[in-house]
């Protein structure tokens, strides 16, 4: 059996798919915060996270993005749908969907943008455009050595954060315990 | 009874009587669910005809059901009383059409007590064989569509495959497979025809394997345990106080056979057991019919080594009027007690007929079996009942 | 068009980030708050993501962090909300002022 | 532009990998067209498998032996009417069934038919495969809830309840079979050779660590790979809505489940995406535990001999298929009505005779034969699947739950444990 030598997935038509993706996900952005439906507003936010799994994976990040369709979209979605199905929405969508201060939540919205814009015009050139990209192959594996290696600590307080939510989310949710 | 809570005197009792099941309070919000109610049926696929239950679901829990039954009434009752004793035979085999035969012999008995006239010991030979055989049959189809409610396929196939053979022997006895119409006031129309021993001897010596294959499919498959044990329970108090008869109410542990404890044809000429359960759950209910199916091979294998020789008509007057009076005649059904109350004015006519049907009494019970427990125990239950709702509606 | 560098993704994730807030700051519906926050969850992951191009993996092993952070925020806070919607048959955040369930 | 396209054949990677959009652009349009047709296949087999079950013939009479079932199912879907309630949320309702088609056909990016028979090698392979294929349960869900109805409502939240829970215990599944990758121990089949330390989440990674360590990790540390194949093998059942497991579509209680309220085209697109995604989870299955696309025995029974033996399978199963069809034809009854059928028969056989006999010709034998063996695992899959469907009962939906949570996923928690106990001390 002849050893296959696995070079770096070469991307292609980066620009294209820079702003297909961008383009996704920011259209998405705004579909979850318009809608009236929750549903079409989670609907929304799943294609946007896509998107997004897809920008990460032309930032030579397959493992995030694996973990983004799997955790984000396969399961936090899911929950986000499951409850929609549970709570019954029909009310709240015959009232009013933006609150009487929405004006001022905007505003204050749009000049932390301008603070951004700001941030980004003057800063630019501590950004450089070419980087060597990290090698991708073992993308995963180095995650994997720094998340029990560097990161351990954090990463044992993370399962027990989740361990807290899963408990917390029990406790809030559940009819008689 | 949808909700307990409703100050109705009749519904109170009831719930007074039921109130060991701990019917938890009803909960406000869509989010607890009182509010899915659901009409399973008149069209639904495991309802096994055109009932129609209305299910209050707590997610996935039943709080309660009410059925609403009626959607094939055809005023079988009614119709008796315009039609002479002889024109009113072929109807009851409209009643429950997977046991014509036994509703049949229900019917002629009932009548033949009111005429006091008693049908030829052969022929009460032919009845009985024809009747087990007509009970191999009821089983056999209520296997096949409880199994497939539960979700196993096959044996809805194998069982069709082995009730063939019965039809084919009723056939070829009397012309018609499913409503029969095989006795008449005083016996039976037809002797038997060449042959019919042997083919019925052929078909008890065919049917045990089968028997057996239906059980290895099934009777110790885990997910049919899980499915079955422990589901629908109703206990042997509740199962005579709601009036439950035939195989749910041995199931419950009452030892209770009207062919034993009013023999009734030739039935006292034989010698068979009654399997009775323990738990009265629906795996017991499985397991009795099972083993009645064999005893019902053992009664028809006795039946035809003893079939006496003679006429298998009784002297019976063209003209059926039996004298003023009342009568009420009930035999075992394969689903449970099917009783004839026959009341005469001395016409030609019944002034009334009143029928019990067994599936229409035993389905009272659905509603205290399936309290608390999630719906698919429903479709099990329901199955497990062996109800047709031709004899539920009349 | 230039070759896309690290600012055009900064760019996409301040952007998604403003829409976050704005969904945020102005909806009354508290599953679309919740998915609102997760919108400016995922801007920070995308920065995160997107740093990490230059300074090294640290980024995404951030980012996964975010990732079980966001989870544990959408369980808990799916669970205050029916717990709240239980009482209230609601889901208006303007209607949330009992310091209780 | 000529120079681009012939540059790939001679590459021995991935057209993914090799970054070649028309090659891989060609893969794809192949893949999905055979899964399509395995499904069609599927669809018939399925029928006729489960007939013979139930001492029934199955679909005789459009085609000879029903072979044309499957088109016109097809054709009789797509010209029916596509009712969409008038009480749904008709975007929600369109779409449900198209992310469950797209998320079970995304999967088949990364499966290995062969060391280069693959759209592309991720590095994330199976990671990604678990996600995508998580995905349709968002379809399910949508389908359940846009059809504004109870019945489909409640197989929703079945369905979203069951697929969750199964992924967990998939999960541990999968992860030990990953850790096998990097651990060389010594198995009761393999013999240490390590390569490298690490091990890996890449479709073609796993199957070549399968095949440098000498074992199928099923045998691998026996029974943990045993072990760990089984709960894959159960949690996948689950996860793909199959009978025993299929209590979101369960007929008897649920009438059809969340696909209720679909009829048509959409019907057609939820059932297409199930068989799709049934061959998908087999295809991982395959993958993870069964070698993959490697032939049995390629390292006991090495050289060139058997290399030549284990080559002519291919052909030799489609000749043994055209025997079959030759001998359905002689079966045929010799009467004038029925020989349009026996001709199509005879046809159909001669036309497998010939696929035979071409993949008996060396070029074609040396490259088709590890899709062929890939293709065959799959295939035994598919069977259990038909076999399960016409054995068991179905579970309820509470007892689902404790067999998901209960048994499988301590189990896979224990085999994950002990795989890597045994991986470190060997």
């Amino acid at each position: 059996m002849q050893q296959i030598v696995q070079p770096g997935m070469q991307p292609v038509a980066t620009t294209f798919f820079f702003y297909l993706l961008s383009g996704l996900t920011l259209v998405s952005g705004v579909l979850v915060i318009t809608r009236k439906s929750p549903v079409h507003s989670a609907l929304a936010l799943i294609f946007g996270l896509l998107a997004q799994a897809g920008l990460y994976l032309m930032l030579y990040a397959p493992f995030v993005a694996g973990v983004q369709i799997i955790l984000y979209a396969g399961g936090i979605m899911v929950l986000f749908l499951f409850v929609i199905m549970l709570v019954n929405l029909e009310r709240s969508q015959k009232e009013e969907q933006f609150n009487r201060q929405w004006v001022v939540g905007f505003l204050a919205a749009i000049a932390l943008g301008a603070l951004f814009v700001v941030v980004y015009v003057k800063g630019k050139k501590l950004f450089p455009y070419h980087i060597a990209p990290p090698l991708e192959n073992n993308n995963t594996q180095q995650i994997g050595l720094m998340l029990y290696g560097q990161y351990m600590f954090a990463f044992e307080i993370a399962s027990l954060l989740l361990l807290v939510a899963i408990i917390g989310a029990v406790v809030m949710a559940k009819k008689r315990i | 009874m949808v909700d307990p809570k409703t100050p109705d005197p009749k519904t109170a009792e009831a719930t007074k009587y039921l109130s060991h099941l701990e019917l938890g309070e009803p909960d406000k919000t869509f989010l607890d669910s009182n509010e899915l109610v659901i009409n399973m049926g008149p069209q639904h696929p495991a309802t096994h005809g055109v009932l129609r239950v209305i299910l209050k679901l707590d997610g996935e829990q039943v709080l309660g059901t009410e059925c609403v039954i009626g959607y094939l009434h055809r005023g079988v009752e009614k119709i008796a009383e315009n039609r002479t004793y002889t024109m009113f035979n072929p109807y009851v085999d409209r009643m429950d059409y997977v046991a014509a035969v036994s509703n049949g012999l229900g019917y002629c008995e009932a009548v033949e007590k009111l005429l006091n006239i008693e049908a030829p010991p052969r022929a009460k030979y032919i009845r009985v064989i024809l009747t087990e055989l007509n009970r191999l049959a009821s089983h056999q189809l209520w296997l096949g569509t409880h199994a497939l409610d539960i979700g196993a396929m096959t044996p809805l196939f194998y069982t069709f495959r082995d009730r063939e053979e019965i039809l084919k022997i009723f056939e070829k006895y009397c012309g018609a497979r499913l409503t029969t119409h095989a006795f008449r006031i005083g016996g039976c129309q037809y002797e038997t025809y060449e042959g019919f021993e042997r083919d019925v001897i052929k078909f008890l010596d065919f049917v045990p394997p089968k028997i057996d294959e239906y059980e290895e499919l099934l009777t110790t498959n885990r997910i049919w345990l899980e499915r079955t044990k422990n589901v629908g329970v109703i206990s042997r108090a509740d199962a005579i106080a709601l009036g439950v008869t035939g195989p749910v109410l041995r199931a419950s542990g009452v030892k209770w056979d009207l062919r034993k404890a009013q023999p009734y044809a030739a039935y006292s000429d034989f010698d068979f057991e009654i399997p009775i359960g323990t738990n009265g759950d629906t795996y017991d209910r499985y397991t009795v019919r099972m083993e009645e199916m064999r005893q019902s091979l053992r009664i028809i294998r006795q039946a035809v080594e003893k079939i006496p020789e003679g006429p298998i008509m009784a002297k019976v007057p063209k003209v059926i009027k039996p004298p003023v009076g009342e009568i009420y005649h009930s035999i075992e059904a394969p689903k449970g007690e099917l009783g004839y109350f026959i009341v005469s004015d001395g016409s030609t006519q019944p002034y009334r007929v009143r029928v019990r049907p067994p599936s229409f009494v035993n389905l009272q019970a659905l509603d205290i079996m399936v309290r608390g427990a999630l719906v698919a125990d429903v479709i099990a239950v329901i199955g497990t009942l062996d109800i047709v709702l031709g004899e539920v509606d009349r | 068009m230039a070759p896309i560098g690290t600012l055009h993704y900064l760019v996409v994730a301040a952007a998604l980030f403003i829409l976050g807030v704005i969904g945020v700051l102005t909806r009354r519906n508290v599953v679309i708050i919740l998915m609102s926050i997760e919108l400016i969850l995922n801007a920070v992951n995308l920065n995160l993501v997107a740093f990490s191009r230059i300074w090294g993996l640290h980024g995404q092993v951030f980012a996964i962090f975010v990732i079980t952070d966001a989870a544990a925020e959408a369980a808990v806070g799916l669970g205050i909300l029916i717990a709240f919607f239980r009482n209230k048959e609601t889901v208006n955040v303007d209607e949330v002022d009992l310091l209780k369930w | 532009m000529l120079d681009y396209i012939t540059s790939y054949l001679s590459s021995n990677t991935t057209p993914g990998q090799a970054g070649n959009v028309f090659w891989a652009f060609v893969y794809i349009m192949i893949v999905f067209g055979g899964v399509s047709v395995a499904v069609m296949a599927m669809n018939w087999l399925e029928r006729k498998a489960l007939a013979h079950f139930q001492i029934r013939l199955g679909p005789m009479r459009v085609g000879p032996h029903g072979l044309l079932q499957p088109i016109a199912d097809a054709i009789k879907l797509m010209t029916k009417e596509d009712i969409i309630p008038s009480e749904a949320d008709k975007f929600v309702f369109w779409i449900a069934p198209l992310i469950i088609l797209c998320a079970s056909f995304a999967v088949y990016i990364v499966i290995p038919f062969g060391p280069t028979h693959a759209i592309t090698d991720l590095n994330i392979g199976i990671l990604f495969m678990l996600g995508v294929s998580s995905l349709s349960v968002l379809g399910v869900v949508m389908a359940g809830w846009a059809s504004n109805s109870h019945y489909p409502l409640i197989g929703a939240l079945r369905s979203s309840a069951q697929m969750v829970s199964y992924e967990v215990a998939m999960g541990m599944a999968v992860v030990s079979a990953v850790l096998m990758t990097s651990l060389h121990g010594l198995g009761p089949y393999g013999v240490s050779a390590a390569s490298s330390g690490t091990g890996t989440l890449s479709m073609i990674g796993i199957v070549q660590a399968q095949q440098e360590q000498h074992v199928w990790f099923l045998f691998k540390f026996f029974p943990l790979g045993f072990i760990a194949f089984g709960i894959f093998a159960i949690a996948m059942v689950a996860e793909t809505n199959r009978a025993p497991f299929d209590l979101p579509e369960a007929e008897s209680e649920l009438t059809a489940g969340f696909h209720t309220e679909y009829s048509g085209l959409r019907w057609s697109l939820f059932m297409l995406g199930e068989y799709a995604a049934m061959i998908a989870v087999s295809s991982i299955a395959v993958t993870l535990w069964l070698g993959g696309w490697y032939r049995p025995f390629p390292n006991a029974l090495a050289g060139e001999t058997w290399d030549l033996v284990f080559s002519l399978f291919p052909g030799l199963s489609f000749l043994g298929l055209a025997a079959i069809a030759f001998v359905g034809v002689r079966r045929m009854p010799k009467h004038p009505y029925f020989w349009v059928q026996t001709i199509g028969l005879a046809g159909f056989g001669a036309v497998l005779g010939l696929i035979g006999l071409i993949l008996f010709a060396p070029p074609v034998r040396d490259r088709i034969q590890d899709i062929f063996w890939f293709v065959a695992k799959v295939a035994g899959f598919m069977y259990l699947y038909i076999w399960y469907r016409a054995t068991f009962p179905r579970y309820r939906f509470d007892q689902l739950m404790k067999v998901g949570w209960k048994v499988l996923l301590p189990i896979g928690i224990g085999v994950l444990i002990l795989t890597a106990i045994l991986g470190v001390v060997l």
